[in-house]
């Protein structure tokens, strides 16, 4: 089982099965979760249906957040282990969740228009959101600064690690700071909050964007581990066999 | 000519590549203005009137991150002995080096200046004022931090040095990229005449900044 | 404005922070000449090389050279650029064309120094002798070049290397090129004129 | 011990000398706190109020401003081997450098933090607390500067990299600072806690950062 | 936990970027003894010396080595900070002591490498000769090292830098201390073996 996830070429082969499971899961997911999200469900008693972006919001949100612990995950094994595919992984999360976050961004910000009455306002969590996605960012530029690839993982597993103290930031900004943006009404000890007729299309679309980010991670993951062998053979060739 | 091109086209690609070219700039940007409002407090009345200044502000403080390494790694590397021997002239060589850090690496800030200006509360055509301005402003930004930079070339900490000794001859751009800003915004009619003066000042910027650029390399050499 | 043709060196004097290095030296080379540079470290080899390429203000003489390339210690490379995007660069700058069947100077340049397997390589991935060699084959790209300044090319080449620069030397000298390097080992070039420094 | 006694007296010395030890920074400060209000304008109301804020970013860049030289020459010229090979650890080495860049480079922070926050129309009370807040604040600016300076160590444009890592990894800190300030100025009651804060931060900081800056600078070693 | 006195190292397998330089080498060293490593330009005699150093991580192999110096490509110097001042350091951070009667070290390391009159240079002003004769000076003063590696150094010293190297090898050997050398000229140590990497 572990070998599978040591050994790129097996895993290769293991991403492309699974690629298309996860995508048309997406598509099933996606088929089904839009109408209801964004035409069957009610709209809101207070918010019209302004309350329809929630529907992206909300599983962006989330997923920027599973995908940075995912992130900080795979940093940790190869940090020890030297997984190269726990490389691979992170490398390959990195943009997605970084668009993830933008997303979060884009929608609150567009949210926060007609409820709020501003497009941006300085509270905890969006704040902290913000520097999630600069982390991200951050993530980013520091392994396209490094030349050397074994490198560049190795100090990119570092920050990414470095960065995982800012998730219960974001998690529980809400309730340490009195602040604008609501409080958790869906993932709480206490049981969700939310109004079913709300709750369900949520969680559809939630696991749609959870398929969706999935197949796109093992896809990105692939064509990556293809192409760093593809460029060690082109390598070889222009070298010959000796040095 | 056609060194001047190769020069041009390797200086820029040099930029580029690397710490990430413009998107590291462009994420320092995105951070000074995301965390002055953290600092100044979220009152949109009290942001709304620090937007032009502290955009205008995050340009400038973007356009000196730079100016370290664009003569200092070429100073300890020998690529500076190598230029000014080379059928290129330093004060050319000054300028081109000038002209590819703004189109490589600092061309998005009036981008992000015009997203941090709707974002802090600036009317559209106010922030697209302010976004202009910043790009008249935007190559004496460069050639300044560039003076600075070959100033300071090879000195301990000349991050420091660059951001004191270009920071105050920048001071004008500021006040005039500041000034469009809020001449849009109290609609006082001078945004025009505010840009006119960035304009003119990169001009003379150009003019000047390249000879005393090579000026100081010349002496940073010996 | 016609270009020397010779390189002289009259009654030079140089200092380094405040202290006399020479005094009163002359070198006079005609097309075609080598001049070795040894003596004791410090005794001003490398601040000589600068001062005939201008970089260093002499205290006084006079020194008319014609257009020159200089090797430094430093290699004048960067960690993040590849081979070929570095000696692309040089042969651009001096003004070289390649393709449409001129055949390739850059090639040339690199294959003289036995660099052609390296192309792909970043500069910072080089070895040290790997990185001297190439800082010798950009140089060769500086046609309009009539004198090379040296600054110990051989210390971190191999014995292949070194015979890959006495051929390069050689070559350029039979064209009428003059060649002064600053060395502390034997460079094996054939008669170039010896000049030993003194404390 | 008397071996990281040396070493500190080396790094301090280092620091100190050069780039003109902590004038650089002061003057960097200085600077920025001077240009600030020529941007945000004159008001008095919105200077108070902005103040405790803009002196805390200040500060925060300010510790930026070092960190690029923190590793990065130690990197190119062979030093960080040398201590990798020597008797002192690179933990130890990493919190050595961070304290000694604190002391010799950026102890000013806080009295121009009190002068500025005078001259910006804070009381003095509230302007002592908050430079107590930078008091505290200050080892774990250092520290996360240095991280990231470690992790972008020898890297092309090292210095916005930096920027980029460490400033939202400080923005805890920045928002207990200004946090302090604007307590103190309202009299919220709030300042003590922000202050605890702010010292906790410092100290999770030191915990942590020396063993990450090691890692990375192992790393960079490779 | 015994300090190993002797260098082993089996079947290691050194890669740089997804290319194996070498592989299955072993070296036995033992007190006294001293290794030349030759080869061609990018062998990987820099690289075995740094994973010997423990800086690189092997892909396969195991190395046993007692206490270490390393005098690499770098000189780690300073450019602002004087002689005395680098040399006092290094001798600080390895524990010596100075003054009171008791001679003083920093000195010995300096005139050993001929460096005596260069105390109050800044290492920024030294020649290229200069700074390397004082990173060899300040690798003497760690005492506890039982195995010096040193890449190259020789390359920029003069025949007498050359000749007292040659002399604080000896007299390190003598003592027990085992040196291990990456060298393109000769170095002119006694009985030394030699082991040639090859492409
Ligand atoms: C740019 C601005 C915004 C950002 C960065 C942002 C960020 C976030 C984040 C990170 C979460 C996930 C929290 C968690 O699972 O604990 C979230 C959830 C949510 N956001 Fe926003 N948000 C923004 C604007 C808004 C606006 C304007 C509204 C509507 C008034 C809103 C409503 C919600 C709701 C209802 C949730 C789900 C809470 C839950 O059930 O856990 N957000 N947002
Ligand atoms: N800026 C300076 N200030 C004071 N002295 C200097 C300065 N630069 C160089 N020197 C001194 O000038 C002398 C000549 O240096 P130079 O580098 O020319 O010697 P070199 O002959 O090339 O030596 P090497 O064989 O070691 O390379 C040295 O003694 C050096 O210490
Ligand atoms: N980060 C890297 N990525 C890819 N290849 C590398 C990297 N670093 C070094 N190399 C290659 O590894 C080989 C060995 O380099 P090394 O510096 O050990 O050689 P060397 O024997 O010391 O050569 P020299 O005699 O020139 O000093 C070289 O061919 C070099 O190009
Ligand atoms: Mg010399
Ligand atoms: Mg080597």
């Amino acid at each position: 089982m572990w070998s599978a996830f040591a050994n790129p070429e097996r895993f290769e082969r293991l991403a492309a099965r699974l690629v298309p499971w996860f995508g048309w899961g997406a598509v099933i997911l996606f088929a089904i979760g839009l109408p209801w999200a964004l035409i069957i469900s009610p709209p809101d008693y207070q918010q019209g249906d302004t309350v329809r972006i929630m529907y992206v919001h909300v599983p962006s949100a989330w997923l920027s957040m599973a995908a940075y612990a995912g992130l900080g995950g795979a940093s940790f094994v190869y940090f020890i282990w030297r997984h190269n595919v726990a490389d691979l992984a992170a490398q390959a999360l990195a943009p997605i969740g970084a668009v993830f976050a933008f997303l979060t961004l884009a929608t609150g910000s567009l949210w926060g228009r007609p409820m709020w009455g501003t497009w941006w306002e300085w509270d905890a969590r969006l704040t902290s959101m913000l520097v999630l996605f600069l982390l991200y960012l951050g993530y980013m530029a520091l392994r396209a600064a490094i030349e050397d690839e074994r490198l560049a993982a190795r100090a990119g597993a570092i920050l990414a690690m470095a960065g995982l103290i800012n998730l219960p930031i974001i998690k529980f900004s809400v309730d340490w700071w009195n602040t604008l943006h609501q409080p958790a009404s869906v993932i709480r000890l206490d049981g969700p909050t939310i109004h079913a007729s709300q709750l369900w299309p949520l969680l559809v679309m939630a696991l749609a964007f959870t398929a969706l980010m999935t197949a796109l991670v093992f896809m990105n993951v692939r064509n990556m581990s293809l192409a760093r062998r593809a460029e060690a053979r082109a390598r070889r060739k222009i070298e010959g066999g000796e040095g | 000519m056609k060194a001047l091109r190769a020069v041009f086209v390797r200086e820029w690609r040099l930029a580029s590549a690397g710490g990430g070219g413009p998107a590291g700039p462009a994420a320092f940007m995105l951070a000074a203005l995301a965390l002055v409002p953290l600092a100044i407090g979220p009152d949109p009345d009290i942001l709304r009137a620090a937007a032009p200044g502290v955009i205008a502000f995050a340009a400038l403080l973007a356009s000196l991150q730079g100016a370290e390494r664009m003569f200092g790694d070429d100073l300890s590397d020998g690529t500076l002995e190598l230029y000014a021997l080379s059928p290129v002239s330093l004060t050319a060589l000054s300028a081109i080096k000038a002209a590819a850090y703004v189109s490589a690496v600092l061309w998005p800030a009036p981008v992000i200046g015009f997203v941090a200006a709707m974002a802090y509360g600036m009317d559209g055509p106010s922030a697209g004022a302010l976004s202009l301005g910043l790009v008249l402003a935007l190559p004496g930004l460069a050639l300044v931090s560039g003076f600075a930079g070959a100033l300071a070339a090879g000195v301990k900490r000349a991050g420091l040095l660059i951001a004191l000794i270009a920071a105050p001859l920048q001071v004008p751009l500021l006040v005039f990229v500041a000034g469009v800003g809020r001449a849009a915004l109290e609609g006082t009619g001078l945004a025009g005449a505010n840009l006119m003066l960035a304009g003119a000042f990169s001009l003379a910027a150009l003019a000047l900044a390249p000879f005393g650029m090579a000026a100081a390399l010349k002496g940073r050499l010996e | 404005m016609s270009m020397p043709a010779a390189l002289q060196v009259s009654n030079l004097a140089l200092s380094r922070g405040g202290r006399t290095l020479l005094r009163g030296l002359s070198i006079m080379l005609e097309a075609g000449e080598a001049l070795v540079l040894t003596g004791p470290n410090g005794t001003g080899k490398t601040t000589l090389l600068r001062a005939i390429a201008g970089l260093v203000r002499p205290d006084e003489g006079d020194i008319i050279a014609p257009p020159l390339a200089y090797l430094g210690h430093g290699e004048a490379l960067k960690p993040s650029e590849t081979v070929i995007d570095a000696i692309s660069f040089a042969a651009r700058l001096h003004g070289h064309v390649w393709g449409d069947g001129k055949g390739d100077v850059r090639m040339d340049a690199l294959n003289a120094m036995g660099l052609s397997k390296r192309v792909l390589h970043t500069c910072g991935q080089l070895s040290a002798g790997q990185k001297r060699r190439l800082a010798i084959a950009r140089l060769t790209l500086q046609e309009e070049a009539r004198l090379w300044l040296m600054d110990e090319p051989a210390a971190p080449l191999d014995a292949a290397g070194r015979a890959l620069l006495a051929d390069l030397v050689a070559d350029f000298r039979k064209g009428g090129g003059m060649v002064i390097a600053a060395t502390h080992t034997g460079l094996g070039w054939t008669d170039a004129q010896a000049l030993e420094l003194r404390p």
